[in-house]
């Protein structure tokens, strides 16, 4: 089964195509089933190839299929090959899976678009992309999806280029993603001067020799992580992130929260042995994964915007996975970017579908009320809410905490680092409930028009809601703790030959005994609930004008650790977003990555009076060219 | 006669026709300093040629002077034009074109 | 590559009576100017100093723009006059290259005549209108 | 080594045309059909050649598979050339066919540099290419800025040529022989001045021919003033041509030597990328940009000049054949435009789209993004100058540059895509027929065939 690999990207290829060429000549309903179908398919074929996989020898599952080959120079040569293995029949079943459920979504949200056809065949390219960056044998396949995706990020961020802060924003994100491929790109320059190769198999087989720590795999490891923190949006290049949801729902479901940003967990993982001799750059990727969870949940606390703040929630989610990387748990990251990709495409989706019910608007203080007007959608959104908040059974409960005991056992200061990420935790926990209390409880504090106007979405925008509802309740039991009972924890077992060297050379300080796990993950659960009826007791009757006047009422209601909680933890948390985003992201981040643009213009400014137009000068400029190089050829070697 | 002495005069001719292209302004007077360095190119092809034994170089000498002449007859119909446009030989009256 | 054998293979010695007869037209003619200015009457008058042309008058100044047609024509004897170069070496090689050197040459002719038919066609030596 | 001959013959054919034909549309068609046959001897010359090296002329000049391939993508490049600009050549002025046949007589100069032997015949060949593109610079004889372009570019055309000279002369006064292959011999031992100062004069002059700073400044100016239907030309094929040249003559000569000129050649690498993209952000003109960005590209050609090895030879391939056609599909564009500026390219993407998929298709490939061919081409350069020992330095350098080219080629997508406007963007009496359409189709999918299967023009 594994020969017909190539069959997986040259469905959504084929689908861009017909999209594409045919966008002005077929009618609306081929035009949004044919690219679904082709997703579709795909993704029958991943998972034919994933019970291949699965039914294999685990050792003998991992199979490079040649394509044809790119190019073949001296010694050297790359091959247009992809691998099958556990990994990446893994992400081939995410990517195409809630691809194509986010496809049948955007058939019923983008009904009334003028550019659906063009929509349509951008996003089979971005699914095309995405799949050979997963598929791809050797960091050059790799790198080509990579920027593909970039690309088609781009494109999809700026489809409605009417307003022009879209096309800023898109600009922005596609600048960002570029000084992150620039890292890439200089890793893999620096893998070929060392190896020769390209080819993750040969590459890991030979990375024996290096050593560990040394300022090789320090640089590789380093540049590759630069590339990481672009795409997935990491301390300091995560601001382009929540300026992309200037692009369409579905698109920020499928791009920037399910499958592309998480394209930096991806890679990363799937250079986990070049890490593990990396124990630095590892701790780098540690810290900073704490501070993006900790700063992007904070500034999520305080948005207003509905996928603003899920947006700031996905920069969070993604620095916990990238803290799970840090300390070595790539079962857990992957576990995570599973889970999450359920739970938040869900939350994007239904998103979209409140913005549907209430005509493009997006800020929350002109919703609320919701629930009884969009029973689907909310009932679904909670579910998504209390598995991303960490409640179990629901699967953001597993993934979470599988992080949480790696960091709590990780070395002496795990248990600093472990209380980092609750608090982080108790944030994630915080801001999803206050959205969905503003959006869904309460009075309607829209237009009249609006709530004239709200009604539940169409069935195509539901069923999928339902289907990933369903995935964010179940998809923890891929990944229960053994301590249990149920068994062996199946991902970890499903990656073993992928990260087998890797956990070998993890070395778990202080191994923790079922008590105290079970004891954590209450703890975790406590925390949770906290931050759940904080929100409650803060948002529960939200009213966007009188926000004092509803604190107030709780008081009257005896409830006496309301006006703690609020000096205490609210209002530092609301003055640290507000910091945050003012300061840090808005100074810091972008002031830079405007400096550099401004540097840049500066110094065109003057190189461009070199050119003064006179061929005297010219000739001058040409001759003090020659004596400098005489000079330096004679004088200086 | 050693062959540095056709050396030295022959890049000592080349300095000057160098000099004297970027000192001047007027294109003609550059368009004959430019032919004096391709001369003492030629001087230096001719005495190598004679110090090798080997007169494929004054075969090339040649090729330079009819390469020459058609690039001087190109340059000359150029600055005739200029001349019609702007009424002046002088090349810093032209520059339109710069950032 | 052709090879000019007297270029190379003669002595300096070779070149004697040539340089003797140089001298001697050199001598001579310098001798006859010498001797007119010191045989000759002088006598300066204004008509005298006064260029000599063919007995007209003559008017304005020499450094006159002139028709572009003298430009033209004078650069295109130039071009063909210089190709004229490359017979130099076939002269000198006539006999060894034989037949084939002929065949050569007649090709760069033929070449050379296209360019000139391309100037008559194009009316580059009409000087009339 | 017909397609010397056949270059030339065609080229006095099509110069004769202008005298005995009076119809434009009879002497577009001869010129069309001219490089067409130029494409069938190119083709017939690579299915002739061995892998063995065979010498023309007493040695002159000396091809094998290699030149052949290179002949052939630069006479399919021709082709296109011929096909996609015929139109607009016609009208830059009245003598059209003399157009053509310039062209033709510049591409005998091209083929003859793709396969010299002699440094004789570089001479010739440098000057053979330059000669009619000083012409055609200042075809447009109504125009000042054409004029100027032309005079511009004649001076200092004309200047490098002594330095050209000079070093060819002082090259054969250190080695006695004016063969490429010959004076390989030059690295044993110390080199002598003279050998050191004619590499220098060598590089300086075929560097100014290849616009690599500090000698390019001609190149904008000469760009930008010149009619648009000749600067594809003179920034495409003329190029390569000069690139092979360079790196036959280093490959083959002064090899030996490469610790002493290596250093210029990384300098001269860094100064040409730094000036060659930083310039090109200020630009607002997209033809000057486009001239400030072909000397970024040329920064990055130069890199085979400092590798000399079998990748860099493929990669000169693959690189000139994808900078050649992303070049013509953007100035095909940019031809048909009414203003040059990139507002003029507001909302291309809704009136004209085929056009401004090309030129976005184009576009990414000289940004150098995967899928497209100047991926390729770029990623070839930096791994062989990389396997011949370049300091890692220069390679992040590179990398960090051609990330800056993506913002001054990306303001052109974005004016096409995501800005919109009310008027036409394009020329009103521009020819924008199937023909041309489908011309830069082929051309576009060409380039991303480029991305995809490189091989292509590699193994052929």
């Amino acid at each position: 089964m594994s020969q017909y690999i190539y069959l997986v990207p040259l469905f959504p290829l084929i689908g861009f195509l017909i999209a594409g060429l045919g966008r002005n000549v077929l009618g609306k309903t081929l035009l949004g089933w044919i690219p679904s179908m082709a997703v579709l398919a795909s993704f029958v074929v991943s998972l034919l190839i994933f019970r291949d996989v699965q039914h294999m020898d685990p050792e003998h599952a991992s199979v490079v299929v040649q394509i044809y080959n790119f190019f073949h120079v001296g010694n050297f040569s790359v091959n247009f090959s992809f691998q099958v293995d556990q990994l990446s029949t893994l992400f081939l079943l995410i990517i195409t899976g809630i691809g194509f459920l986010i496809h049948v979504y955007s058939i019923g949200y983008m009904s009334h678009d003028e550019g659906f056809g063009k929509y349509f065949a951008y996003l089979n390219l971005f699914v095309f992309n995405m799949l050979l960056l997963v598929l791809g044998s050797n960091y050059i396949i790799m790198f080509i999806g990579w920027e593909g995706v970039g690309l088609c990020s781009y494109l999809l961020i700026g489809f409605w280029y009417k307003k022009k802060e879209y096309c800023n924003a898109a600009k922005k994100a596609f600048i960002m993603n570029r000084i992150g491929d620039l890292g890439f790109l200089i890793a893999v320059f620096l893998i070929i001067s060392r190896f020769g190769t390209t080819e993750f198999s040969e590459v890991f087989r030979s990375q024996a020799g290096i050593v560990a720590n040394g300022p090789f795999i320090l640089a590789v490891t380093l540049c590759l992580f630069i590339g990481a923190t672009g795409k997935s949006a990491q301390l300091p290049l995560f601001t382009w992130l929540p300026d992309a949801m200037a692009g369409p729902t579905p698109v920020s479901a499928l791009i920037h929260a399910a499958t592309m940003v998480t394209a930096g967990v991806y890679m990363i993982v799937r250079s986990n042995i070049l890490f593990t001799i990396a124990p630095v750059t590892q701790h780098i990727i540690l810290m900073v994964g704490l501070a993006t969870a900790l700063i992007a949940a904070t500034i999520a606390t305080r948005q207003n915007d509905i996928k603003k703040v899920l947006a700031y929630s996905t920069v969070s989610q993604l620095g916990f996975m990238f803290m799970a990387i840090g300390v070595g748990a790539y079962t857990a990251a992957v576990f995570h970017v599973i889970t999450h990709a359920f739970f938040k495409a869900l939350l994007f989706l239904g998103s979209g579908s409140v913005i549907h019910g209430m005509s493009g608007e997006q800020d929350i203080r002109m919703m609320g009320g919701l629930k009884d007007k969009m029973k689907t959608t909310y009932y679904t959104f909670l579910i998504g809410c209390i598995a991303i908040a960490g409640i179990p059974p629901l699967s953001g409960f597993f993934s979470k905490d599988e992080i949480m005991m790696h960091l709590f056992t990780n070395g002496a200061y795990g248990k600093v680092f472990w209380a980092l990420g609750m608090i982080a935790a108790f944030m994630t926990a915080f801001y999803m409930f206050r959205l969905l209390f503003i959006t869904f409880f309460g009075k309607f504090r829209g237009t009249h028009e609006q709530e004239h106007h709200v009604h539940e979405s169409p069935a195509l925008m539901t069923m999928p809601l339902i289907v990933l509802a369903i995935l964010s309740i179940g998809g923890g039991l891929i990944g229960v703790p053994e301590v249990f009972g149920l068994g062996e924890h199946w991902l970890k077992e499903w990656l073993e030959p992928i990260l087998l060297k890797s956990e070998l050379a993890h070395i778990y300080i202080n191994e923790l005994s079922h008590r105290g796990e079970l004891l954590l993950m209450a703890i975790a659960v406590i925390i949770a609930f906290l931050g759940i009826i904080l929100a409650w007791s803060v948002y529960k009757n939200y009213d966007a004008k009188k926000q004092n006047k509803g604190i107030a009422k709780f008081l009257e209601d005896k409830w006496l650790f309301d006006e703690a909680y609020d000096n205490a933890i609210v209002k530092p948390t609301f003055a640290a977003a507000n910091v945050l985003k003012t300061n840090v992201e808005e100074q810091v981040i972008d002031g830079a990555v405007n400096g550099v643009g401004k540097l840049l213009h500066a110094a065109s400014n003057r190189l461009r009076y070199l050119q003064s137009g006179m061929v005297g000068f010219y000739l001058f400029i040409m001759v003090a060219g020659i004596i400098a190089l005489a000079i330096l050829l004679f004088f200086i070697h | 006669m050693p062959i540095q002495y056709y050396l030295y005069l022959s890049l000592a001719l080349f300095c000057t026709g160098i000099i004297g292209a970027l000192m001047r302004r007027n294109a003609i007077v550059i368009l004959m300093c430019i032919e004096l360095m391709l001369n003492a190119v030629n001087l230096l092809l001719v005495a190598f040629s004679n110090h090798f034994n080997d007169a494929s170089a004054q075969i090339f000498v040649f090729f330079i002077m009819v390469v020459a002449a058609a690039e001087v007859s190109i340059g000359l119909a150029i600055i005739v034009l200029m001349y019609r446009r702007v009424h002046s030989i002088d090349i810093n009256i032209l520059n339109r074109l710069k950032n | 590559m052709i090879f000019l054998d007297i270029a190379v293979n003669s002595k300096p010695m070779d070149w004697f009576p040539i340089l003797l007869q140089l001298g001697i037209a050199v001598a001579f003619a310098a001798v006859m100017i010498g001797a007119t200015q010191l045989l000759g009457p002088k006598r300066k008058t204004s008509d005298k100093l006064v260029n000599f042309e063919s007995g007209i008058e003559n008017v304005g100044n020499a450094r006159q723009p002139m028709a572009i047609k003298y430009f033209l024509v004078a650069i295109l004897f130039v071009l063909f006059d210089v190709e004229v170069i490359f017979f130099y070496p076939y002269a000198v090689n006539f006999r060894s290259l034989g037949w084939d050197g002929f065949l050569e040459v007649l090709l760069f002719i033929t070449l050379f005549l296209v360019g000139f038919v391309y100037i008559i066609k194009k009316g580059a030596l009409q000087w009339e209108e | 080594m017909n397609i010397i001959i056949a270059s030339a013959l065609l080229g006095v054919v099509l110069m004769l045309s202008g005298v005995f034909l009076n119809h434009a549309k009879g002497k577009r068609t001869l010129a069309i059909f001219a490089s067409i046959i130029l494409m069938v001897v190119a083709v017939v010359d690579v299915m002739q050649n061995t892998n063995n090296t065979i010498l023309h002329f007493n040695g002159l000049m000396a091809t094998n598979s290699f030149t052949a391939k290179l002949n052939a993508v630069i006479a399919f490049c021709s082709m296109l050339y011929i096909f996609l600009f015929s139109n607009e050549i016609s009208k830059v002025g009245l003598n059209d066919a003399e157009y053509f046949a310039l062209i033709f007589f510049a591409l005998t100069g091209v083929f003859i540099l793709t396969s010299y032997q002699n440094m004789f015949m570089l001479f010739l060949g440098i000057e053979i290419l330059s000669i009619p593109q000083y012409i055609l610079a200042g075809s447009d004889k109504r125009n000042v800025k054409s004029n100027e372009a032309s005079l511009k570019y004649f001076l200092m055309g004309a200047f490098s040529t002594g330095f050209l000279l000079m070093g060819i002369t002082l090259i054969y006064g250190a080695t006695g022989t004016f063969d490429v292959s010959k004076m390989a011999l030059m690295g044993s031992g110390e080199p002598s001045t003279i050998a050191l100062l004619g590499i220098l004069f060598l590089i300086v002059a075929l560097g100014f021919k290849a616009s690599a700073a500090p000698f390019h400044v001609w190149t904008p100016d000469v760009y930008d003033g010149s009619p648009t239907a000749f600067t594809p030309f003179m920034a495409s094929i003329a190029k390569v041509a000069i690139f092979a040249a360079f790196i036959h003559l280093f490959h083959a000569s002064f090899a030996g030597l490469a610790g002493r000129w290596h250093i210029i050649i990384i300098a001269i690498i860094v100064l040409t990328l730094l000036i060659g993209n930083v310039t090109a952000v200020y630009q607002q003109s997209v033809k000057r940009m486009l001239a400030y960005s072909s000397i970024a590209q040329a920064g990055f050609l130069l890199f085979a000049v400092y590798s000399l090895n079998e990748i860099s030879q493929k990669g000169i391939l693959l690189y000139g054949a994808s900078y050649m056609l992303a070049t013509m599909s953007i100035f095909a564009v940019l031809i048909k435009m009414k203003d040059y500026t990139f507002d003029g390219f507001n909302g291309l993407a809704k009136k004209q789209p085929v056009l401004a998929f090309a030129a976005a298709i184009a576009l990414f490939s000289l940004a150098g993004i995967p899928l497209t061919g100047g991926f390729f081409g770029k990623y070839y350069m930096l791994n062989g100058a990389m396997q011949n020992g370049m300091p890692i330095w220069v390679l992040i350098f590179a990398v960090l540059m051609a990330a800056i080219s993506v913002y001054y080629y990306f303001k052109v997508i974005q004016a096409m895509y995501f800005k919109t406007s009310i008027q036409d963007a394009t020329e009103p009496d521009a020819v924008i027929d199937v023909p041309f359409k489908v011309m830069l189709i082929i051309n576009t999918a060409l380039l991303i065939l480029l991305g995809i299967y490189p091989t292509i023009v590699t193994i052929f």
